[in-house]
């Protein structure tokens, strides 16, 4: 996280010394930053672990999207024809994100990804309950959800 | 021009998926179908019509301005739905018949509203 | 433009209105919140109904050049939406608590004072 | 420094020592400090502010150095500085009366930012000259008056408070929506200025409309005939202390509206509105009377004197002749005294004789006789009995009535001072004249505290003196009237010369 | 002068520690105050007698031309001295028969607050000077009636005493009124030079509405009731107000404005009837009542009755009888009513059928009671026969209903006789009777008063050139306006008066032979004054009081619901009454120029609120509140009103968040209307909607001025050294308004916050509450990273 | 109607919560002082702000948002008022009507032209004092739901 | 303007306007609390959406702030009555 903020404060000053105090600024200051960062603090274990973690929350942000669109198509095709095909039910999906934050986005991200609504952690973490769209095969389901999670924890980790 | 016709795409794309939210908010069968909908199309309508509005003004304040709509939304959606969905299943809200499991059945304390991890773990507890 | 409006200030003053008169003390929450919308949309109708030029300064200029939008009706509209907000607070505080001692949501049973 | 900020003081010293005394909530002595020293402050502000409008004329101070009719300006005529001097005198013995009477809890909840809050939205609302300012200073005083209704929570309190507060809300929505169509009509919020604009507008009568919509507004302020239900609902509830502020002030803010605004701004037609009010005047008289005649609880019957009186300063303004505007300032000045000091009379008589009721009340004229003397005086005086400032009061009301020939209303108001008298008499047999009766209600504070007779003192002096120096007060209303009849004096002092 | 009058009500002040002082002497002692005040005014009889006139003024209220001016006339002059002289008396009297009374001090209050009123009263030359001090005689006379006030009796007596003559009190008061704009002067020694005022247009309302005050305060019928019952008054008090001073300040004004309001049809017919009709009931009644004090008052009514056909008949003559009738009244009647105070004081005795044979127990007494008792009979040589010559003189000579009022003078003359002889004989001769009392001769204090008095009736009657010269002619020559030359003689020979006088004498005696028959004969009485005028008064009160209950009840109902829909009528009323008022009434209406989303939003709201109201459910109302309040966002965006639609969303939101904090508190929606009252509320609702409908049509766009806007978006930038111009009219130009809005919250929030904790009794916020949640948040703090330590000593185990 | 004693326990929300509520807060004093010059100002950032605290009340429990907020409410609308009323007053001492707004200008080496005014101070108060009003109602009613 | 661009923010306003008819019709039909929070938050979402385009509309950006403060509090609300309803008041009307 430090490393996070060092090369925000890195955009910053990029945009200061610049005078170039907008997205736009800020924007390539952040990559210039964090191309200084990788480059110059190689051997710093954090910026190693950092180095990686801009491009994977880069792929993880266009994976989303890419999720998110498809969700609402499904939706769009089962709201817009006339017969319901859905096949709802909740299932428990066990957990591997441990902290808070894991949890949370994880739900998030499952909330707002195809077919998946998560509805709430059972209070000893190990369960997330997800109401599903198309309940043909809960292994699939459960598949796929966990695919999510590791891209996520990759991000978050 | 081209940015233009971009974003006539994207805005037109948002009101399609708004169209479709508020479909699925009109026809789905209960809550939680309902609520499939809404998170999300909900949140990629708002999403894409602000897309198409960095697209239309191309100037960084707005831009930010409209990524900040976006995470707002994309933040604050899924909450939403977590905490009306868990409402709406805690006070019973019924499920459509033609839903086909519900391993969260039975697994809320009606009293801690604690929500357990199995069945045996509430069994335990309670015996406990 | 200003007859829509015009036909949406009265739908609200008299759903305000309808709701103030119900027996059902709570309804009055209802009545008031419309009240108070009703008000507001009036002053900014009759003010005068600009589409899409806030009163706004563009950066790096001095003065609006061009048509803008009545600003001071605005600003008046705007402290009384805050004041109707701090009004209404006190009334469903109130109306809570009257419910609470008087022991009755019905407006007629509580008639102790005149 | 300049003298202009004099105009301000009034609205600021309140608005501060009210911030401060918030700051400091739970500590009782420096509540009570903040509330002795800061009124007797206020009330040489006051004093300071009448002399110097008395002296100089019309003071007008641009709040934010904005030019009227931009900014908002505060103005002290003669008026509005009678009225701030008279919520200054009432606030200072309020809180004189308050320091002894106002139990901690209430003290602690609020009790001191309230009355200060209460008074620098009444001095705000006799001070601005502007409309949308003054609907801002008839909420700070609305609100602060519906958190002083129910310190204490009685069923009686919540009860009245809806009422109260429902009906006052109705009100406050009328005048926003009248100050909407105004600014609708000339696009100007100070009230020199809109009195200029409306002069020019082509049809007068779609002004009166507007007028009529401000005259509900402030009616149902002033709580006159048939407007007037919030008042006897809810006036008796509260604290005395309270009680007696808001029946010396808060009608009064409603009746100054109606005074301001119908001698400055609507002014054109007064066939229609002058004759509305005329007949609103005459059946607030009546009704209110009425009311107090079929009452037996001693606030109660004050409530609904209150009414009745508000009907004899509407008389003022609805004949609408340089006398009859005396007659209604001075009126107004009376009764809020002589209001107040019996409301808290009424308080002392509870101290004193356990009970508000007339059935449980008696003995008091033996018992406490300097106690029947503070009844007595502002007792007579509210009847109109000479040489009382009620006398004076009425007289030139009936004789401004008299030279325009409105038989009737003099009528009327002659009846409703017999009746008035009829029960203060009631009052006074029940409560002082008839023997204790069996069983004595317990008697809860039978303290006599020489602050309390003090402040109820000074107002029972002040009603006395106002009689016999009568022709001082008449001066300052004569100003203040002919300042009203001549509301170009005002336009001018707001807007400068050259603006008609 | 000022002092003269100023003096009594300053004694006043002081009165309760002078009695402290003065102990059993206090009467004599304060008694010196009216003995000054008499001698000064005896001072003033040498230039008054000679026609002079003397004026004081002292400046009060110029405003509206009263000043405490004095006028010392004949009139005056007559009334002053009556008043200090019989005052001195009653001071002297009552000091005694009230002596050891707890409340003697608060009498003496007053008594000479009384004493002022009525002198200033008679001596004002100013019309509203003179009327405050009539009030003022009112007010202490009250405070005198009801000196007993533990008695309910007093209490009621005391309170219809005052409703009546303040009813006339007010009706005088606007008489007064017309009269100083009729005269153009307040001034009585102005408006009576400026000649006769019957002419004026307003002479009529001004004669009814002063002469409703002159008869309600001189007790004329039918106001007559109240008189006897203020016999509920101490007896001093009695002799004082009701026989020789306050009933007679009627008759003193009606005297004082003759020359100004007298001579025209309406007057003579007026006062002569009344006085006439006075005259005869109060006699009748007196010989119908057994009571002493009720005798004298009903006698005291009937020679007030005299007094006002006199002064209505306003020739010379007559004008010299009625003061010389006045005189002789207040000599004799202030002595009966002493002399009946001795009698109650000194036997315990209050009814005539309860006394007799006292002669012998208290032969002073009776002698005074003969005396005074044969100048009320009209007897030779005493002043009473004097007076009643001239007034037999002054009714033979009236222009209207000679005969009539000849007659009904003789029936009274020969009540009075009678009475005079039930108050001469019946207590002192025939049978004794037990008294509750041992009967004795009075303390020289209670007996001096009477006496003087009644040898002043002698005195006066043996020489009546003394009073004559020495006032009467002036005061006549006041009454009548132009200067009276009669003379005032014993013995006018043997005429027709004189005839008239011994018959009435001879039949009066006949009738005080078979009084107990008359009594029995005229019981048809009783059930007539069951429709007499004080029956009508009660009625009337009773009427009042069920009417106010009636009404209040009406009105103030309860019901918050019809006081607002009174309050929305009225609104509809007079609003849509003005709008009607307007010739062309031009509603610019259009659909030209909606666009889809506005007109989609305005639908959506108008939706959202006829669903909120309709809708069963308080949440469902709620959460179409919250729609509701975004459209109107969307509504303001539209218009480009930026801070106002972020202001609304955040607002909206708040407010829901508030309604969910309090909602499972609040009761459900009930449906607790009828069909029809819903029907009548839909209606005054939906009136309203249109009246603001149209309002909004009819405004919209008939600005014809430019209207201030301009400025703000001009100065904004360059003054303000802001860009968005609402929030620099928010901060800067209208910093006021903001600030009281800022009140306003705080005002809520104190009013919230009070509200819940009183109820809880939770304390407020005080410093050890602050200390102690310091003191709970280190601790937490503490727990907390003791916690994270065992949680790490654990992990690393 | 008696409510349970319970707070919502959502590990979601309370985790949502706490990562909006900096933004929330940030926010609002963006909306502060921007205010002037873009739509914003003090009554429209101290509602987000009061809504920031808010959203801690209904996502945790009453005591965290109490103990966030560390000062009660009441003193803070105290605070506000006093604020917003002093900032009147300067005017007074270069002999100005009051409520005349004082503009300075500040250069500071980091933060550069910085526009220091009495209407900031004021809309400074008017934070404060909405933030304190809309607390008070909202933390007593929230008091009062356990009693 | 575009008249592509043109054209298609008549569309999209006219989509907008009728999905938000739909939504108000859940929020009206309810049956349960729930049901309507989902459709009020719904709403507020084509709010932001309704303003986004009336932004572009009107080529004023500042309206963008409306949605920023909207997005970021609207949820309140949703929150607010998943509260009210954990609180476990139990009406006809959930
Ligand atoms: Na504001
Ligand atoms: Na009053």
């Amino acid at each position: 996280m430090n490393v996070l903020l060092s090369n925000l404060v890195l955009a910053l000053i990029w945009a200061a010394l610049t005078d170039t105090m907008n997205a736009g600024g800020l924007v390539i200051g952040f990559l210039i930053g964090y191309l200084v960062l990788v480059l110059v603090f190689r051997q710093h274990p954090d910026v190693r672990q950092y180095r990686l973690r801009v491009p994977r929350m880069f792929s993880f942000v266009v994976f989303f999207t890419k999720e998110l669109i498809l969700a609402n198509l499904k939706v769009a095709y089962d709201v817009l024809t006339p017969i319901h095909l859905m096949k709802p039910g909740v299932i428990a999906m066990p957990l591997r994100a441990e902290s808070d934050l894991e949890i949370t986005m994880l739900a998030n991200a499952i909330s707002l990804t195809p077919g998946s609504l998560s509805l709430d952690v059972s209070s000893d973490r190990k369960v997330l309950y997800v109401h599903i769209m198309y309940l043909h095969n809960k292994e699939d389901v459960l598949n796929e959800l966990k695919r999510m999670e590791t891209k996520i924890l990759r991000v978050m980790r | 021009m081209i940015t233009d016709t971009l974003a006539a795409l994207f805005i037109i794309g948002g009101s399609f998926f708004m169209l479709v939210a508020s479909l699925g908010v009109f026809r789905m069968p209960d809550l939680l179908t309902r609520m499939h909908a809404t998170t999300k199309s909900g949140v990629l309508g708002a999403g894409l019509i602000m897309c198409g509005v960095m697209l239309f003004f191309i100037d960084s304040g707005v831009t930010l301005k409209a990524l900040a709509v976006m995470a707002f939304t994309t933040l604050t959606s899924p909450i939403a739905a977590h905490a009306i969905g868990r409402a709406g299943y805690f006070i019973g809200v019924p499920l459509w018949e033609k839903t086909v499991k519900d391993e969260l059945h039975g697994r809320y304390d009606e009293e801690t509203h604690v929500l357990h991890s199995s069945d045996d773990q509430k069994e335990n507890e309670d015996r406990g | 433009m200003t007859t829509l409006m015009a036909i949406l200030i009265g739908t609200f003053y008299a759903a305000a209105i309808y709701m103030m008169l119900r027996r059902s003390v709570v309804k009055l929450v209802i009545g008031l919140i419309l009240l108070s919308n009703a008000a507001n949309l009036l002053i900014f109708t009759v003010a005068g109904l600009e589409r899409g030029t806030p009163p706004l300064i563009p950066k790096g200029q001095d003065v609006i050049v061009g048509a803008a939008a009545d600003p001071l009706a605005q600003a008046v509209i705007l402290t009384s939406i805050v004041i109707g907000f701090g009004v209404l607070a006190f009334a469903v505080v109130l109306i809570h608590r009257a419910c609470e001692v008087v022991q009755t949501d019905d407006m007629n049973e509580m008639k102790g004072t005149d | 420094m300049d003298l202009e900020v004099l105009v301000a003081l009034p609205i600021i010293i309140p608005l501060l020592l009210g911030a401060i005394s918030l700051t400091v909530l739970s500590n009782h002595n420096a509540q009570r400090w903040i509330g002795a020293v800061g009124t007797a402050l206020l009330l040489f502000s006051a004093t300071a502010l009448l002399l110097q409008t008395k002296e100089h004329g019309i003071q007008v101070l641009e709040v934010g150095s904005w030019p009227a009719p931009f900014g908002i300006v505060l103005v002290s005529d003669m008026l509005g500085a009678i009225m701030v001097m008279l919520a200054s005198t009432l606030g200072f013995i309020t809180a004189l009366y308050s320091l002894k009477t106002i139990r901690k809890r209430f003290e602690r909840f609020g009790y001191y930012p309230l009355l200060h809050l209460l008074l620098a939205g009444v001095n705000g609302a006799f001070l601005t000259g502007d409309i949308f300012n003054l609907y801002v200073w008839f909420e700070v005083l609305l609100v602060a008056s519906f958190a002083l209704l129910i310190l204490g929570g009685e069923r009686a309190q919540m009860e009245g408070a809806i009422k109260y507060v429902t009906l006052n809300l109705l009100s406050s929505a009328l005048f926003l929506t009248a100050i909407g169509l105004t600014y609708g009509l000339v696009g100007t919020l100070n009230m020199a200025d809109i009195a200029v604009k409306l002069g020019s507008v082509d049809d007068q009568k779609m002004v009166t409309v507007i007028g009529s919509l401000f005259l509900i507004a402030f009616a149902i302020k002033a709580a006159a005939f048939p407007l007037f239900f919030w008042l006897p609902a809810s006036y008796h509830t509260p604290q005395v202390a309270v009680s007696a502020i808001f029946a010396g002030l808060l009608t009064k803010v409603g009746v100054y509206a109606l005074y301001r605004v119908f001698t400055l701004i609507f002014t054109a037609d007064t066939g229609f509105t002058h004759e509305v009010l005329l007949w609103m005047a005459v059946f607030t008289m009546l009704t209110g009377v009425l009311g107090a005649a079929a009452q037996f609880e001693i606030r109660r019957i004050l409530s609904f004197h209150s009414i009745s009186q508000i009907g004899y300063m509407m008389l003022g303004l609805a004949l609408f002749t340089p006398l009859a505007l005396i007659g209604g300032i001075f009126y107004i000045v009376h009764h809020s005294i002589v209001k107040s000091s019996l409301f808290l009379t009424s308080g002392l008589i509870y101290r004193l004789g356990g009970s508000f009721e007339l059935k449980k009340l008696g003995g008091l004229y033996r018992k406490h006789p300097g106690l029947a003397i503070l009844f007595f005086i502002p007792a007579l005086s509210l009847a109109g009995v000479p040489p009382l400032s009620g006398f004076f009061a009425k007289f030139i009301l009936i004789k401004a009535g008299a030279e325009v020939d409105s038989w009737w209303a003099i009528g009327i108001a002659l009846l409703v001072g017999l009746l008035t008298l009829y029960s203060m008499i009631k009052i006074w047999n029940e409560a002082f004249w008839k023997a204790t009766p069996e069983p004595t209600p317990p008697v809860p504070a039978p303290t006599r505290n020489v602050l309390i007779y003090f402040s109820i003192g000074i107002l029972a002096f002040i009603t006395v003196a106002l009689g016999i120096f009568a022709q001082s007060m008449y001066e300052i209303a004569e100003i203040a009237a002919s300042q009203l009849l001549n509301p170009a004096a005002y336009i001018e002092a707001v807007l400068g010369r050259g603006s008609q | 002068m000022l002092i003269a009058v100023l003096s009594c009500f300053i004694l006043a002040c002081f009165a309760p520690w002078v009695h402290r002082l003065g102990g059993r002497q206090s009467g004599w002692l304060l008694s010196l105050l009216p003995a000054a005040l008499f001698v000064y005014f005896a001072s003033l009889l040498p230039e008054v007698s000679q026609g002079g006139q003397l004026q004081f003024a002292y400046p009060w209220f110029p405003g509206l031309q009263i000043q405490l001016s004095f006028l010392i006339d004949g009139l005056s002059l007559l009334f002053a001295l009556l008043i200090t002289g019989i005052g001195f008396f009653i001071l002297v009297y009552g000091g005694r028969y009230l002596e050891g009374h707890q409340s003697l001090g608060r009498f003496y209050i007053f008594l000479l607050g009384f004493m002022g009123s009525m002198l200033g009263l008679v001596l004002s030359d100013n019309l509203i000077s003179l009327f405050v001090f009539w009030e003022l005689t009112t007010i202490t006379s009250f405070m005198l009636i009801g000196f007993n006030h533990e008695q309910e009796d007093a209490r009621k007596k005391a309170h219809q005493g005052l409703m009546v003559t303040v009813l006339g009190g007010l009706a005088l008061m606007t008489g007064l009124i017309l009269l100083g704009l009729a005269a153009g002067s307040f001034e009585l020694s102005t408006i009576l030079a400026s000649g006769t005022l019957t002419e004026h247009s307003l002479y009529l309302p001004m004669l009814l509405l002063i002469l409703l005050g002159t008869f309600t305060k001189s007790a004329q019928t039918p106001f007559h009731f109240w008189l006897p019952n203020a016999m509920a008054a101490p007896t001093p008090v009695s002799a004082y107000l009701h026989s020789a001073t306050m009933v007679k300040a009627g008759v003193y004004l009606m005297a004082r404005l003759h020359p100004s309001l007298g001579g025209s049809e309406a007057w003579l017919l007026i006062l002569t009837l009344f006085g006439a009709v006075t005259m005869v009931t109060g006699i009748f009644l007196a010989s119908r009542a057994t009571g002493i004090k009720r005798v004298l008052a009903y006698s005291t009514v009937m020679a007030l009755g005299t007094l006002t056909m006199l002064l209505g008949l306003g020739t010379e003559k007559a004008a010299l009888a009625a003061v010389t009738f006045l005189l002789a009244h207040a000599l004799y009647k202030g002595a009966l009513f002493m002399i009946a105070g001795i009698l109650d004081h000194s036997a315990g005795v209050k009814d005539f059928r309860d006394v007799g044979g006292l002669r012998s127990s208290m032969p002073a007494t009776t002698a005074v009671a003969i005396l005074a008792s044969l100048s009320l009979a009209g007897i030779i040589p005493l002043f009473g026969f004097v007076g009643k010559e001239l007034l037999l003189e002054a009714v033979l000579s009236a222009s209207i209903w000679q005969i009539g009022l000849t007659v009904a003078t003789l029936v009274a003359n020969i009540m009075v006789v009678l009475v005079a002889a039930i108050m001469a004989l019946t207590p002192w001769f025939g049978k004794t009777v037990e008294t509750p009392k041992k009967p004795h001769d009075p303390n020289v204090a209670l007996l001096i008063g009477p006496a003087l008095l009644a040898v002043l009736g002698l005195l006066f009657g043996l020489v009546p050139a003394l009073a004559a010269d020495g006032i009467l002619t002036a005061a006549a020559s006041a009454v009548y306006g132009q200067p009276v030359t009669l003379g005032l003689s014993l013995w006018h020979g043997i005429n027709l008066p004189l005839m008239l006088t011994i018959s009435s004498l001879i039949l009066g005696l006949i009738m005080f032979r078979f009084w107990a028959g008359w009594r029995h004969m005229t019981r048809f009485m009783q059930t007539a004054e069951k429709f007499g005028p004080e029956v009508i008064y009660e009625r009337l009160m009773l009427g009042m009081t069920s009417f106010a209950s009636w009404q209040t009840k009406t009105l103030q109902n309860g019901y918050l619901r019809n006081y607002l829909i009174t309050t929305l009528g009225t609104v509809i009323i007079i609003v849509g009454w003005a709008l009607l008022r307007v010739q062309h009434l031009e509603l610019h209406i259009s659909f030209d120029d909606i666009k889809i989303h506005e007109f989609a939003i305005v639908a959506l709201l108008i939706l959202s609120a006829i669903i909120a109201v309709v809708v069963r459910s308080f949440l469902a109302a709620v959460a179409m509140l919250g729609a509701l309040g975004f459209g109107v966002a969307l509504l303001y965006v539209f218009f480009s009103a930026v801070d106002v639609g972020i202001t609304q969303v955040l607002v909206e939101t708040i407010t829901v968040l508030l309604l969910v904090l309090v909602l499972y508190r609040l009761p459900e929606f009930r449906s607790l209307s009828s069909t029809a009252n819903r029907i009548r509320d839909a209606i005054i609702a939906g009136a309203t909607g249109l009246l603001m409908t149209v309002l909004v049509l009819a405004i919209t766009g008939a600005r014809q001025l430019e209207g201030i806007s301009e400025y703000f978006l001009q100065n904004s930038g360059p003054l303000g050294h802001g860009r968005n111009v609402v929030n620099v009219i928010l901060v800067d130009f209208r910093a006021l308004d903001t600030l009281g809005e800022l009140f306003v919250l705080a005002l809520v929030a104190i009013g919230v916050y009070a509200m819940i904790h009183l109820r809880t009794g939770a304390l407020p916020v005080t410093n050890s509450d602050r200390r102690a949640a310091f003191n709970f948040r280190r601790a937490q703090k503490e727990k907390s990273k003791a916690e994270q330590q065992t949680k790490e000593t654990g992990e690393s185990s | 109607m008696k409510p349970r004693r319970f707070n919502m326990r959502s590990l979601i929300l309370n985790t949502g919560s706490s990562l909006l509520l900096p933004l929330l807060v940030l926010f609002s004093l963006f909306l502060l002082f921007r205010g002037h010059d873009e739509p914003g100002g003090g009554f429209i950032g101290g509602l987000v702000a009061a809504a920031a605290v808010a959203l801690k009340l209904f996502a945790e429990d009453y005591k965290a948002a109490r103990d966030m907020l560390r000062v009660h409410p009441l003193q803070l609308v105290g605070i506000g008022l006093v604020l917003a009323a002093l900032a009147a007053l300067p005017a007074l001492f270069f002999g100005q009507s009051f409520f005349t707004a004082q503009w300075w200008s500040v250069d500071l080496p980091i933060f550069g032209h910085l526009k220091l005014s009495t209407p900031l101070l004021f809309d400074i108060g008017v934070f404060l004092g909405v933030i304190g009003a809309v607390l008070t109602v909202v933390f007593t009613l929230a008091e009062a739901e356990h009693s | 303007m575009n008249p592509v661009l043109d054209y298609a923010l008549l569309l999209c306003f006219a989509i907008l306007s009728v999905s938000v008819f739909l939504a108000l019709w859940r929020l009206f039909k309810g049956p349960t609390l729930p049901d309507r929070v989902v459709a009020l938050e719904l709403i507020a979402s084509m709010t932001v959406g309704f303003i986004g385009l009336y932004a572009i509309r009107t080529g004023r950006d500042a309206f963008i702030d409306v949605a920023m403060v909207l997005a970021l509090t609207a949820f309140l609300a949703a929150i607010g009555f998943a509260r009210y309803l954990e609180k476990g008041s139990h009406r006809d009307d959930h």
